[in-house]
């Protein structure tokens, strides 16, 4: 690709940007949120043309767009956002466009034996080709999506954070595909926030910033990590938690929070703690252990038995609207279907739920909407979303500088106890530092925070105290400094036991202690799914001081 | 392993909560159309005993029904294709009153059934030429579609009723003739609705239409040309309303601007009772049919027990509203 | 050009004295009569249901079984066909439309059953025992001649004669026009502008509202419905113009009065009594019972009875109001 | 619906293009409705120089435009948070019955007025439960409720028009007033849009709509509770039908369970040319009343050139396939 150009309404994505793909070899492409990696590929792919430059195959320019014509060419691709089609099953998703079929009758028994084969290949033979995709869970959507590209016999696959929704050993299948391709000549584009994985899989790598090539074809197991963090940033991001007070500041604060007996039959039971002003309560655990769950329940946005208690005051379940009167927040985790409304200025999205504090007189709803702007300007400044344009629809920014707005959210008005849903997900390195910072800020101030990450080493660097939750029960609490990596590990996983052959492995079994009613663990084990979302070996990285940021989330953009 | 799946289901992404109702269940998901079918029939024969369980009164029935379900069927296609076709009622009488003709009668019978199809296909196909290629809205196209259709249908007709002639009494006799007991034009909407389960269920046009409507992003980066796909499905709905007109002849023995009034709605509301979302992406045939089954046989039964207009317009929307909340109940029972 | 009422005098508004009549009104062998017309979403329609209705109800020999009214063909096929399968002795129907329903009546009759069919006419003269109905064109002639002997007595050359139809695709409409034009012809006069306005009061409204701005000087309007009719003077009250009279249609008792009090620019009103319905269920009785109509000689009940159309003005419309039917 | 529609634009970040509109762009985006306006005002002037342009045509135009005006401005809420209301035709043809009782009459216009309103009010908001609490769907529940509130009208008149008795002409005088040469009923239309703008583009009410429209799920996670919102947004469509009603009971001086008739056609139609999406979210209210009154002059010129039936209705369908792809093309070319 030469001197590829792509300009939106008001922003130019790619500004000549060059790449150079050989055949057999993993190239990754990395930059920061909105530097225009997910817009390079949508050129490739054919979904987007390019407005200037040209993309050589073999020497010659080719054409890609529409999608067909990329495809023709031997590229597929698996899209950052999920692109699946939710009413049809797993093998009409991988089939889709090209189905086997005879006189326009599709034949779905050999779809479904291909399928199967497919599936096997990346080690999900769980994964039944009829089951209907929407009923999946975005680790398995996201495998579906990785079958469908390589349903294709292509010559080059795009991979744009393929690993967003993978645990770590389905991380690990991944590579034995990806390795498997290579040898056999196939070129593989991949993309992901996870240094760490650049450095296992990829051969080659290229930098863009701003919608520009910094650095072309640098290697990537030899490149220092500080300098590809400065190429991506432009600048050394030196990455610290804030500091923390110290462990007894937090003992005479009254409490802002408490949970008692929280129990929502089959996702969780008995979930008691508490949290007191400017404490940060993190809750550690496997994908589907229920973490989200009970931060919704906690919220009101689903019902639960049990008591909650705000700030004194009993909350009564069952209304979100309650409880944000009652001055909780809630950062969902899923942006996308959750939190934002994709086709609204960011401002609007800023102020969404804090309405009433720009309306004068309040009883009439009159809003004043120079004070709302000023408002949302003020936080999108202070969060840095990029580009700083508040009256910008936030679809046209990309997936991280969304989840900042999604943040910002909640910091335009004055909150007792914020909820916090995996709220870096897809924050890159830099933004995510002015982030812990601004929520220790908001800590400091007096506000108590509950922190759901999937990625250890935040709720470890973070959050202040750690509950480590396991099939819907919290198993273990202690200070954050009391425990490291590998202990929280065990912790989630210790009644595990390697389960009959899928590669899925670690699921978690049933627990001894598990009382018969409870059936999410069962869920979850049978399936197989019940695995870790956090990067066991991530921190085999803390020595460059630099902390890998998560992978975007699944539903992006 | 159900249980297993149903826990997993019930889970927290709300905004998926909808989705795994389908599906595997098979159909159960219909159960609440079923139940609502089988209370009405109670109703009937409780109200009606001598009337409503003949044979006569069920082909009566069925007659009633094949020519709205001849378009339901095209319908079903377009909305889980995301779109929606208001002009299905216009199309059926342009295509009778072109059809009943004098110059077209002149050819005969078969000559007149094709012209009637051709003009709905072809009607169909500008609908869809209007929204897959001039980016129309669905909603405004076939409105456009539907009030021009009735004029030219006016203007061709004279605003007359057109008689089919006597030497084409071919037409009237899919109506007249029986089989078995059943008009002819019951077989044909029969067939009708085999064809489309069996494309919308079999073959690749029918799932790269839950594709199209379900979503269309992801379609086009499937390389489906959606737009060509979006025309198909248009020209596929006037098709049936081509079918439709050739059944209306079949029974009324005429063509006529007047034809069809307000079957859009009908269809409409049949596809949706049937569990078809109107975003698009998801629903079925037979949800669609038991849906029209429900109007036709409340009409019946309104009929027989020959209540005035009033009141059956007020017993016809509760009854709307206990159907659905019926299926609602069986949906969440039973999922 | 108005006849003496008496053809209508048999009305049920005036029926319960008129048993005094014969033989005819004593009760006889049980029938029962069946009963389909359109869907009773207009004044004339209503009326026509009651009448049926309340002149079945004075007999207690006849059991009356209306079925569901319609406007969608399809459905009043239906309607017909489950009548059929009830055997009911005698069939009333005011179809929708009569070549649409042409076929469904052949088969009553083919049954055995006998079909009154009132006022839209089958094509099929095999279809009906009966047809009893009013005289559209009869009634556009009416107004036409009403019309045009007021202006020529007035001197009017080159008047500007404005039409407002009921519904355009109906026969019926397309018969008044005929007879309207015919009539005007006879005095060298034409219609200037023509606009339906499907019998509701709302669209009589809109499309009177739009007529008036698109003629600055109107000299008269027939309006073919009373029932829109009262619309189509809402709009001319509303535009404050006064410089033409109009004619109304059907006899709404309303217009009636309206015409009685000569306070506003209707002036007259032409005939299509709703009463008609009544008079088909005492055929249909009559029929049933193998009687004649006993004010004749012959021993059946005649093939065809045509209703002749009135013009109702302010010298007779006390006379008519009783048969005006409420609006 | 929408999607298709969507998919079939060049790009594949779909809506991306559309969302420029939103905001910064101000009134260009109505440019094309404008545009067309002004288009069919030149055919008026040219074919009926004598006639269009005169003030008593305008005013007999706004006079014609009010009262579906004043439902669109429910329906523009309603579509934009998401939602469809098909009862509003016979919600104000019931309002309009109701308040021309002989009973409520004797009490006077104020009380008919007050009942007109309550009565669609009243009905909006058990429109608002069945979709908001019962959980159907708006196309069925509304449809429900079209069907059963033409029926209790028809009731409760006998099927007959109710004229406005003449102690009551207080009501009628809304027609035939007039104050700077407009009628009153002119400047109720005006006040409904005006407040109708203000709330929807001014206070959180009107912003909510449009989040619980885009996103439920955001909105509800935002604290809003979107239950109690749709519930009132189908308050105020049946709120706006009872000011309608009180309009036509003015224009045509009477009650009637004809009033009204597809009017929710018309009123949706309006909405959608007006640029709002049938999906929600999105969407204006002067976009909606160009889109009204653009169906308004087509109705005029038709009269005042003295087209018959059939040819306005094929001409009436190509007119708004023009305005829209206009106003398509206008959007083009100004993001
Ligand atoms: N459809 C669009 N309309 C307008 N701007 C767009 C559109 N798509 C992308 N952009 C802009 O293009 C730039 C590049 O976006 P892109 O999605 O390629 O970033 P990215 O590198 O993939 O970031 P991330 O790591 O967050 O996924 C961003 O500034 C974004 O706001
Ligand atoms: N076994 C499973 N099968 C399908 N979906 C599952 C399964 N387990 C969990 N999920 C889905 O994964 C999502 C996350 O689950 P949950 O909220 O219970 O866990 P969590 O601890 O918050 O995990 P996460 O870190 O992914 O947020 C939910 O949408 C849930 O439905
Ligand atoms: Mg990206
Ligand atoms: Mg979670």
């Amino acid at each position: 690709m030469r001197g590829i150009v792509k300009q939106f309404p008001g922003v130019r994505a790619l500004d000549g940007v060059d790449l150079e793909v050989r055949a057999g070899e993993v190239h990754c492409l990395l930059g920061q949120n909105g530097a225009g990696k997910s817009t390079l590929i949508k050129i490739l792919s054919g979904a987007h043309a390019p407005d200037e430059g040209e993309v050589l195959l073999d020497g010659s320019p080719v054409r890609l767009a529409p999608p067909t014509a990329a495809m023709g060419h031997g590229i597929a691709t698996i899209y950052q956002e999920l692109d699946l089609v939710d009413g049809l099953s797993v093998s009409e998703n991988i089939f889709l466009g090209h189905e086997p079929a005879r006189l326009g009758f599709s034949r779905r028994g050999e779809a479904d034996r291909a399928a199967a084969q497919l599936l096997g290949r990346l080690g999900h033979g769980e994964i039944r080709p009829r089951t209907e995709v929407g009923r999946l869970s975005p680790a398995h959507k996201q495998i579906v999506s990785m079958a469908r590209a390589l349903s294709h016999s292509a010559r080059l696959i795009i991979m744009d954070e393929p690993s967003a929704a993978l645990a770590h050993d389905e991380v690990a299948n991944l590579f034995r595909v990806i390795r498997d391709l290579t040898s056999q000549g196939v070129a593989v584009i991949y993309i992901s926030h996870r240094l760490e994985e650049i450095r296992e899989i990829g051969d080659r790598v290229t930098v863009l910033k701003d919608g520009r090539t910094v650095a072309v074809g640098l290697s990537a197991k030899d490149t220092p990590t500080g300098q590809i963090v400065a190429l991506m940033t432009g600048r050394n991001v030196e990455y610290v938690f804030p500091p923390r007070p110290g462990r007894d500041v937090h003992e005479g604060r009254p409490e802002v929070l408490r949970v008692e007996g929280l129990t929502l039959p089959g996702r969780f039971a008995d979930v008691s703690f508490s949290v007191r002003a400017g404490e940060i309560v993190g809750l550690a655990g496997l994908v589907g252990s229920g973490r989200s769950e009970i931060v919704e329940a906690i919220y009101g946005a689903r019902r639960a038995s049990g008591r909650v208690v705000l700030d004194g005051r009993v909350v009564r379940g069952g209304s979100t609207t309650r409880a944000v009167r009652m001055g909780m927040g809630l950062a969902p985790e899923e942006r996308k279907a959750q939190a934002l409304l994709l086709d609204h200025p960011v401002a609007q999205n800023i102020t969404l739920a804090s309405l009433s504090r720009y309306t004068r007189p309040r009883w009439l709803g009159w809003l004043d909407r120079r004070a709302e702007l000023a408002e949302a300007t003020r936080l999108a400044q202070a969060l840095d979303i990029r580009p700083p344009d508040p009256r910008r629809p936030v679809r046209t920014l990309s997936g991280g500088n969304q989840q900042k707005a999604v943040l910002g959210r909640w910091l335009a008005e004055d909150r007792k106890l914020l909820l916090l849903d995996e709220p870096t997900r897809g924050v890159d390195v830099g933004a995510r530092a002015e982030l812990y910072a601004l929520v220790r800020r908001l800590a400091d101030d007096g506000i108590g925070v509950v922190l759901v990450s999937s990625e250890v080493p935040e709720v470890l660097g973070l959050a202040d105290r750690v509950l480590v939750v396991r099939e819907g029960r919290i198993v273990h609490e202690a200070p954050a400094e009391d425990l490291d990596e590998h202990r929280v590990l065990d912790l989630v996983m210790v009644s595990t036991e390697q389960t009959t052959g899928q590669a899925a492995g670690r699921s978690a079994g049933q627990a001894a202690e598990q009382s018969a009613g409870q059936t999410a663990g069962q869920a979850a084990g049978s399936d197989g799914e019940a695995t870790l979302a956090t990067d066991s070996d991530s921190g085999s990285d803390a020595g460059s001081g630099v902390a890998i940021p998560p992978s975007e989330g699944a539903f992006d953009d | 392993m159900i249980e297993v799946d149903q826990a997993a289901q019930a889970g927290p992404r709300v905004a998926a909560g909808p989705g795994g109702r389908f599906g595997r269940l098979g159909e159960v998901r219909h159960l609440g159309l079923v139940a609502a079918l089988v209370l009405l029939a109670i109703v009937g024969l409780v109200t009606r005993p001598e009337n409503f369980a003949t044979s006569s009164n069920l082909v009566s029935i069925l007659a009633l029904a094949s020519t709205i379900g001849v378009i339901t069927v095209g319908m079903t296609f377009v909305i889980i294709g995301g779109g929606i076709d208001l002009s299905v009622g216009a199309l059926m009488a342009l295509a009778s009153v072109w059809a009943t003709t004098l110059a077209t009668q002149s050819y005969g019978p078969i000559v007149m059934i094709v012209c009637a199809v051709l003009v709905g296909t072809g009607a169909g196909l500008l609908n869809g030429i209007l929204i897959a290629y001039g980016r129309m809205v669905p909603f405004i196209a076939t409105l456009a579609m539907m009030v021009a259709g009735r004029g030219l249908a006016q203007r061709m007709s004279n605003q007359r009723t057109q008689l089919v002639q006597p030497d084409n009494s071919l037409i009237v006799d899919l109506s007249t003739t029986r089989l078995l007991g059943l008009p002819l034009l019951v077989y044909v909407f029969a067939l009708v609705v085999l064809i489309g389960w069996v494309v919308l269920n079999r073959t690749t046009f029918g799932r790269r239409t839950y594709a199209v409507g379900g979503n269309p992003e992801a379609a086009r980066l499937a390389g489906i040309d959606v737009r060509k796909h979006t025309l198909m499905l248009y020209a596929l709905s006037g098709l049936c309303c081509g079918i439709a007109a050739v059944l209306i002849m079949a029974r009324t023995t005429t063509g006529s601007s007047t034809h069809g009034d307000l079957y859009e709605l009908d269809a409409i509301a049949a596809v949706i009772i049937g569990g078809t979302l109107l975003s698009g992406g998801r629903g079925t045939i037979i949800g669609s049919i038991l849906g029209l089954l429900i109007f036709t046989v409340i009409t019946n039964l309104f009929i027989l027990n020959g209540l005035n207009t009033a009141d059956q317009l007020v017993a016809k929307g509760a009854i709307i509203v206990i159907a659905v909340l019926l299926q609602r109940r069986s949906l969440r029972t039973h999922t | 050009t108005s006849n003496e009422p008496a053809a209508q005098a048999s009305a049920p508004a005036a029926a319960p004295a008129a048993a005094a009549t014969g033989g005819n009104d004593a009760p006889g062998e049980k029938v029962v009569i069946g009963f389909s017309a359109p869907a009773a979403d207009h004044g004339w329609i209503a009326a026509i249901s009651k009448n049926a209705t309340d002149a079945a109800a004075q007999f207690s020999d006849v059991e009356f079984k209306a079925v569901e009214p319609t406007n969608d063909i399809n459905q009043q096929i239906s309607a017909v066909e489950s009548l059929i399968q009830a055997k009911v002795d005698a069939l009333v129907i005011l179809p929708n439309d009569g070549e649409q329903l042409n076929q469904v009546a052949r088969q009553a009759m083919d049954a055995g059953i006998p079909v009154i069919n009132l006022d839209r006419v089958f094509p099929d003269k095999l279809s009906y025992r009966t047809w009893l109905g009013g005289d559209n064109y009869g009634m556009g002639v009416a107004a036409g001649h009403f019309i045009g002997k007021t202006l020529k007595d007035k001197g009017v050359s080159d008047p500007v004669i404005l039409e407002i139809q009921g519904i355009a695709t109906l026969p019926l409409t397309q018969e008044r026009s005929k007879g309207f034009a015919d009539a005007l012809k006879t005095y060298g006069f034409s219609v200037t502008a023509q606009q339906d306005a499907k019998f509701t009061v709302e669209s009589g409204t809109q499309v009177a509202s739009n007529l008036l701005q698109a003629h600055k000087k109107i000299d008269a309007i027939w309006n073919h419905d009373d029932d829109q009719g009262i619309g189509v003077l809402a709009a001319i009250k509303e535009a404050g113009r006064d410089e033409f009279f109009m004619v109304g249609g059907a006899g709404s008792a309303n217009a009636m009065r309206d015409i009685q009090a000569d306070n506003g620019v209707l002036k007259a009103t032409v005939t299509y009594s709703p009463t008609m319905a009544g008079s088909a269920i005492k055929l249909a009785r009559l029929i049933a019972q193998g009687k004649g109509m006993s004010d004749l000689l012959e021993q059946e009940v005649p093939q065809s009875l045509t209703l002749s159309s009135a013009t109702v003005t302010k010298d007779n419309a006390a006379q008519y109001l009783p048969l005006g039917f409420e609006s």
